[in-house]
């Protein structure tokens, strides 16, 4: 493939101040607030509909939610920091967070697995009520956007990790668009755990 | 393993009718108690259907002949065949008529892997909406110029309603069998089955709204015997 | 991006020619991708317009086997030709999903978007062109999915292309394909849109200001937020949809369902109105995702076969993004007989009223501009003049539906069916025609034919009124749309039911009016009059500075622009044309 | 003028009180589209054979300069204006918020389901009975009414034949079994979505009994009916109720005769 | 060019993320705490939500560098945010609304 030399890629553009990527995330961001937004207002419309909503701390279990909380929230900063040993110049304490958020982001899973399997086992399932329904399906889909996380960092962490030779500005932006969607993840969370497990 | 089940069938279809022939059992089924007044069908809900009939029909949760013999009473072969035996199903179909927005018959039994044909001679859109729990369920629409449709249930399966969601009155019920040892009563109660090896039956006599009989009988070869069933309604 | 440039790029071509593959079929090149998109929303767009000739039999002759070519078909759809109200039903419903999703949007933003609006902003690519590639793919294997779904037990998808719920999940496996198919595809359109706009903003060339950019432009760039930011929604309906069909939630069912007599053992607490709000906040800027690329290029081809700038370019162009911010909430007008309360209606209504301003500014502004002109009559110029009156009467017939008063008449009838079809059919698809007309050469070397093209523009313009024109009237009559016997059950529908066979006559007439336009499409490709010129309609736009057909990487020298983009007849000039990218003398 | 225009085309004509001011409006926004079309076309027509290209070789780079097209966009807002504010509005929340006390209406509660429309009058009590959705039974009780509760007693059920009295205000429950439904009667100007898990009341009164109508279309087929607008599967197209449009007399002598049909026949709840 | 960072200015940085960081746990904590008085629904909502927005705003403003974003992304957001309000009310609004009983 003929490498075509597209502008802004390393560096930003005088007028807009950005680079393409850095624009490009942005908007993808954009958009899953919008796709996370509608599953919030599903949410906001079965509650208002409903009769009667149960605690979700009745039937969720919050010491776990709370742990996973603290887990994402670490994973943040460790990423966060990721970049910011990048800018230094720290490129083995670089690799040492960043595998840090991944370690993290999988300690994060566990814990929702082991969420899901109580559940299942007490035959908690989407069928059961809308309450459950919503759980499940927006902390699934959150689940997915982490996994999503993990391959991007493993792979920043392993065979992309080259670029730093070749292309550091690039791959420092790289990084940071990384760390931007890292961190989503993390703030859809942060609303997630009040709306689920505590209201 | 497999094939000698399909030999020993194969066996069966040939050797059935040459050597364990013909005990019977047949009888009559009556009904026994007040008889309620029922009411006649409504088809106003599609004129169409109205205009088919002279009179409104009545419901057919209870047709009852002369002396009260009920019809529309499944009675087969609940156990007592020889074990592991198969039958195959027969190649002729059975009909049902969709005619003057009902069905004809209104409970009918098919073997399994039996072709079903649905008839339409009214002429207008009916949809055959078949609830089984085991077969797969469908939903097929017959517009009024479609004059038949097949139909084919893969597994035996107990008493399900077949209705169409076009005129809602309308409903049958079907019974799918594993053995041919079966039947229907009419209008005047009477029913026979035959062609039975000799041997100790449990007979059932089913009605959709008065529920299920069950009677045990002992044949031997060539023997007849008689079995009557009489159905009540509950007491209040 | 220096000169230095294209002999890099050049000395890349000559060590590593790029195989078949990676050429035409796994290509990154926005152009090669264009053409994907192009051949392959025609091949939708041609496929659900034979969905369309189908039921259009079953509506001319309700319940008549279908003569030659019923028989071709299964026992489950049509058996001995005779058509059933399921498969009808599933026609329909592919016939609205695959012409909107597979047919219209890829062709105006997947094939002209690629295609044009690159070369328009004096791009060498798309800012990534890996995910252009993979949006395409996605868009491919969605549309796969969705024509499997023809194949399985059940049929396709039967619950209309809105796909409303209860009755969407107590469908067949064709509905789940379905789901799955929209979410390939909505998943296309968001990795689509992100690299549309981050193009627009990021990779214009020097001098090329907001407005100074082509009117196309501006239309993708609107409507590429508009998909960013209206499919997530949609995304998250299907999601939950699919959940309700394959894990037993109730998102959209509520308690107490009572289906064919059965008592639904679900455990309720959905509503069905959910599902409608998700759907229609995407679909109905869809509707603007439809018609704001064929504006784009209407406005193209008048500027440039009148030989004079366009009329109020600047208000044209805020009346787009107004329209673009609008169409988010005017949503629920298509929710009006769902029984909604005063405050809510008031709002969606007058929110309706005020979008129907700015769509009367362009299409005015795009009137306007045809006076003083000096108007060449070729092919796609009859496809744009006739998209002007056409988009009108799709606009005006909007009026009534969006006023609830008369809507309460005329809601979920085929004056509704009508309407739209005359915004998107000779509405869209005309723009998109002329668009074909005016960038063939440019793709292939070559022009269309014209005698060819205006058999063509005559046939399809007599022909598709034909079809549409008297919907208005059954609709007026008030006959439901979606009925598989075209209203013969009702009374009301009785005087306006012989309408029925006009229209379907019309529509295979239609259909043969197509004839002309593939030949001459396949002919001219490889026999057509070869241009002499890289800018064959002596336009000012940046995509015909390009050699012909445009290599990878696009211009063979760094294009700057120094002025507006409808530069022509400019006083005291003695060429009737400038060119954005020639400089300024002296 | 329009009306007669719009009814040569199809409209059918109008039997509801309010259906008036529905062609009213609908003759209105039709007039502000004509007149626009034929002012578009004209011009449009003019421009192309005045600007063709062999008459006009050069073009004017400055093109129309006066502003008579704001003019037209400024009465083209006044006029949706109008038609917003003077007439859409307040006709919703008429049809909405100004609903006829029952005592003086005819209340009737109608359930749609796959493909019927189920009819529930109250009877002499005015109150419907209790329903319970595991009580139906096609045959005899599509409804699910609850035979035990008092209130349901008297109540008169029917399928697809619904019969009101001429010009007293109808109050009508709608809801649905199992998907969504349209409830619509073109000649009443009237249509409204059946939605499962929602009671949507709606109102209207009838102001032509169907004999007068019969009369006045000289057609004696003539038939009100409620046709569903709503894709509700592959029963849609023929999910057609049967309206009358009676005397106040007429429908009493056969809500009677309905009462006592459902009295005699089926003495033992069982049967039912 | 692409801004050099300074290794004066990515410490400054550092300690900021740190100092979000205990923020962030804190209020988490916070949340949780007053998930147990068992206020009424009505009180505990808002309070979770605003606890909730503090801690969304933390993380977009630092963790995502938000607080000094170009003009244009600003542009972005603050037109998804405006449709995200009407997806949020609008359909609720619709239902709350509703003629329906």
């Amino acid at each position: 493939m003929s490498a075509l030399e597209i502008p802004y890629v390393y560096t930003p553009r005088e007028d807009t101040g950005l680079t393409n990527a850095k624009l490009g995330i942005w908007l993808f961001l954009a958009s899953e607030v919008m796709l996370f937004g509608a599953l919030f207002s599903t949410y906001i419309v079965l509650r208002v509909g409903a009769p009667v909503w149960p605690r979700g701390a009745s039937i969720l279990n919050v010491p776990l939610a709370t742990l996973n909380t603290v887990i994402l929230i670490s994973s943040s900063v460790t990423m966060v920091m990721a970049w910011a040993e990048l800018a230094r110049g720290q490129f083995k304490r670089h690799k040492l967070y960043l595998a840090l958020t991944i370690l993290l982001s999988f300690g994060f899973l566990i814990v929702k697995y082991v969420e899901y399997s109580t559940k299942f086992h007490h035959h908690l399932f989407p069928s059961k009520s809308t309450f459950l329904a919503i759980y499940f399906t927006l902390t699934g889909l959150h689940g997915l956007h982490v996994l999503g996380g993990i391959v991007v960092n493993t792979y920043f962490l392993g065979p992309g990790a080259k670029m730093w030779k070749t292309e550091p500005q690039r791959f420092m932006g790289r990084i940071e668009v990384a760390g931007l969607y890292w961190h989503f993840v993390d703030l859809v969370w942060i609303f997630l755990f009040p709306v689920l497990y505590l209201l | 393993m497999k094939k000698n089940v399909i030999l020993l069938s194969l066996l069966g279809i040939i050797v059935i009718p040459g050597i364990a022939l013909a005990a019977s059992i047949s009888g009559k089924v009556v009904f026994n108690g007040k008889v309620p007044g029922l009411k006649p069908l409504d088809m106003n809900a599609d004129p169409m259907c109205a205009a088919h009939h002279k009179t409104p029909p009545m419901v057919e949760i209870l047709v009852l002949g002369d002396g009260n013999s009920l019809a529309n009473v499944f009675v087969s072969v609940a156990s007592g065949l020889p074990q592991g035996k198969t039958y195959a199903a027969p190649k002729q179909a059975v009909t049902i008529d969709q005619n003057g927005c009902m069905y004809i018959p209104h409970v009918f039994g098919v073997m399994a892997g039996q072709p079903v044909v649905f008839k339409n001679s009214d002429g207008i859109m009916h949809n055959i909406h078949a609830l089984p729990e085991k077969n797969r369920q469908f939903n097929a629409a017959m517009p009024g110029t479609l004059k038949e449709t097949s139909k084919m249930f893969d597994k035996a399966e107990s008493y399900f309603k077949i209705k169409c969601d076009v005129h809602p009155w309308m409903g049958a019920w079907a019974r799918v069998m594993d053995h041919p040892y079966f039947q229907v009563t009419d209008k005047k109660g009477i029913f026979t089955i035959a062609d039975l090896p000799a041997g100790t039956y449990e007979i059932e006599a089913w009605h959709e709204k008065l529920g299920v009989q069950k009677s045990k009988v002992t044949v031997g070869d060539k023997e007849s015997k008689t079995l009557n069933f009489t159905f009540t309604a509950p007491s209040k | 991006m220096s000169s230095g440039h294209h002999e890099h790029s050049e000395q890349q071509e000559h060590h590593a020619e790029p195989g078949f593959w990676q050429k035409y079929v796994f290509s990154t090149d926005h152009k090669v991708i264009g053409l994907q998109y192009g051949f392959t929303a025609l091949c939708f767009l041609f496929f659900g317009f034979l969905l369309m000739l189908l039921m259009r039999w079953q509506l001319a002759f309700p319940g008549q086997a279908l003569p030659v070519i019923g028989k071709f078909f299964s026992d489950s759809s049509m058996p001995g030709g005779i058509m059933l109200p399921e498969f009808y039903n599933s026609l329909g419903a592919m016939h609205g999903t695959i012409m909107v999703f597979l047919g219209v949007v890829p062709l105006a933003v997947g094939a002209f978007g690629n295609y044009v609006m690159p070369l328009q902003i004096g791009a060498v690519d798309m800012a990534f062109p890996k995910i252009n590639m993979a949006s395409y793919w996605a868009f491919f294997v969605g549309g796969v999915v969705m024509l499997v779904s023809f194949f399985v037990p059940g049929g396709a998808a039967n619950s209309g292309w809105t796909s409303y719920p209860p009755l969407a999940e107590l469908a067949t496996t064709g509905q789940t394909l379905w789901l799955l198919g929209m979410v390939f595809l909505i998943t296309s359109s968001l990795l689509g849109s992100v690299n549309f706009i981050v193009t627009i903003i990021q990779l214009r060339v020097k001098g090329l200001s907001f407005m100074r950019l082509p009117f196309f432009v501006w239309a993708q760039f609107v409507t590429a937020f508009l998909l960013l930011l209206a499919f997530p929604p949609l995304e998250a309906a299907g999601v939950l949809q699919l959940m309700d069909r394959l894990a037993g939630s109730s998102f959209f069912l509520p308690s107490g369902l009572v289906v064919s007599g059965q008592l639904m053992h679900n455990s309720g607490g959905g509503t069905p109105i959910l599902w409608q709000h998700l759907f229609w906040f995407l679909a109905h800027p869809e509707v603007y995702v439809l018609i704001l690329p064929a504006l784009g290029i209407v406005a193209e081809i008048i500027a440039n076969n009148t030989r004079k700038p366009l009329w109020g370019y600047k208000s044209m162009v805020y009346s787009l993004i107004f329209l673009g911010f609008m169409s988010f909430i005017v949503w629920a007008h298509h929710m009006f007989m769902t029984g909604m309360g005063t405050v809510i209606n008031a709002f969606f209504q007058t929110t309706t009223m005020i979008i129907s301003v700015p769509s009367v500014i362009v299409l005015s502004c795009l009137f306007l501009s045809l006076w003083g002109g000096s108007i060449r009559f070729n092919t796609p110029m009859l496809f744009a003049l006739a998209f002007l009156p056409m988009f009108g009467i799709g606009g005006l017939t909007g009026l009534p539906l969006g006023l609830t008063t008369t809507d309460l008449h005329l809601h979920d009838t085929y004056y509704v069916i009508g309407h739209f079809h005359y915004v998107v059919a000779p509405g869209t698809i005309f723009a998109l025609f002329a668009g074909i007309y005016y960038w063939f050469p440019k793709a292939t070397g070559r022009k269309m034919n014209e005698v060819l093209g205006k058999l063509h523009f005559i046939g399809s313009f007599i022909f598709i009124n034909g079809v549409f024109m008297p919907m208005f009237i059954q609709g007026l009559a008030g006959v439901s749309r979606r009925l598989f016997d075209g209203g013969a059950s009702y009374y009301h529908a009785g005087p306006v039911l012989k309408l029925n066979v006009m229209m379907s006559v019309s529509a295979w007439c239609l259909a043969l009016a197509q004839l002309p336009f593939i030949i001459n499409f396949f002919y001219s490709m490889f026999a057509g009059e070869k241009v002499t010129s890289d800018n064959p309609w002596q336009s000012t736009t940046l995509e015909w500075a390009t050699p012909t057909p445009p290599p990878h990487g696009n211009f063979t020298f760094t294009p700057e622009v120094v002025r507006g983009p409808y530069e022509y007849s400019v006083p005291g000039e003695s060429s009737d044309f400038l060119p954005q990218y020639q400089p300024v003398k002296g | 003028m329009m009306l007669e225009w719009l009814h040569k085309l199809g409209l059918p004509p109008v039997a509801s009180v309010h259906g008036v001011a529905v062609d009213v409006a609908q003759a209105g926004v039709h007039w502000l589209m004509l007149v626009l079309f034929v002012g578009w076309m004209g011009y449009f027509i003019f421009v192309l054979f005045r600007f063709r290209r062999s008459r006009n070789p050069q073009a004017n780079y400055q093109g129309v300069k006066s502003h008579f097209s704001t003019y037209v966009e400024v009465a083209v807002v006044v006029a949706e204006a109008v038609l917003l504010l003077g007439f859409s509005i307040p006709m919703w929340r008429q049809r909405v918020e100004a609903f006829p006390s029952a005592s003086q209406a005819t209340v009737i509660r109608i359930v749609a389901e796959q493909f019927a429309w189920n009819i529930h009058y109250p009877g002499p009590d005015g109150i419907f009975g209790r329903t319970d959705p595991k009580l139906i039974d096609l045959t005899s009780n599509p409804l699910g009414l609850d035979r035990n509760d008092p209130n349901a007693m008297d109540d008169i059920t029917n399928v697809n034949q619904l019969h009101l009295p001429v010009n007293k205000p109808v109050i009508i429950h709608l809801s649905s079994k199992d998907v969504i439904h349209s409830f619509g009667i073109p000649q009443m100007r009237i249509k409204q979505d059946a939605i499962p898990g929602m009671s949507v009341p709606i109102w209207f009164t009838p102001s032509v009994t169907s004999e007068e109508m019969k009369k006045k279309t000289n057609d004696d087929k003539f038939q009100y009916q409620i046709a569903c607008a709503q894709l509700c599967g592959l029963g849609h197209y023929r999910m057609a109720g049967y309206v009358t449009i009676e005397s106040q007399e007429a429908f009493d002598t056969w809500l009677d005769e309905q009462g006592a049909k459902a009295q005699t026949s089926g003495d033992d709840a069982f049967w039912l | 060019m692409h801004q050099e960072h300074s290794a004066e200015e990515v410490q400054k940085h550092v300690r900021t993320y740190l100092v979000v960081f205990v923020m962030l746990l804190a209020l988490t904590f916070v949340t949780v705490a007053i998930s147990r008085l068992h206020l009424g629904v009505f009180q505990s909502i808002v309070l979770a939500l605003i606890i909730a927005c503090i801690k969304g705003s933390l993380v977009a403003l630092f963790f995502m560098h938000l607080i000094s974003e170009k003009k244009l992304i600003y542009g972005a957001l603050a037109l998804t945010v405006a449709f995200f309000i009407g997806l949020m009310f609008l359909p609720v609004g619709q239902m709350i609304t509703a003629v329906a009983l």
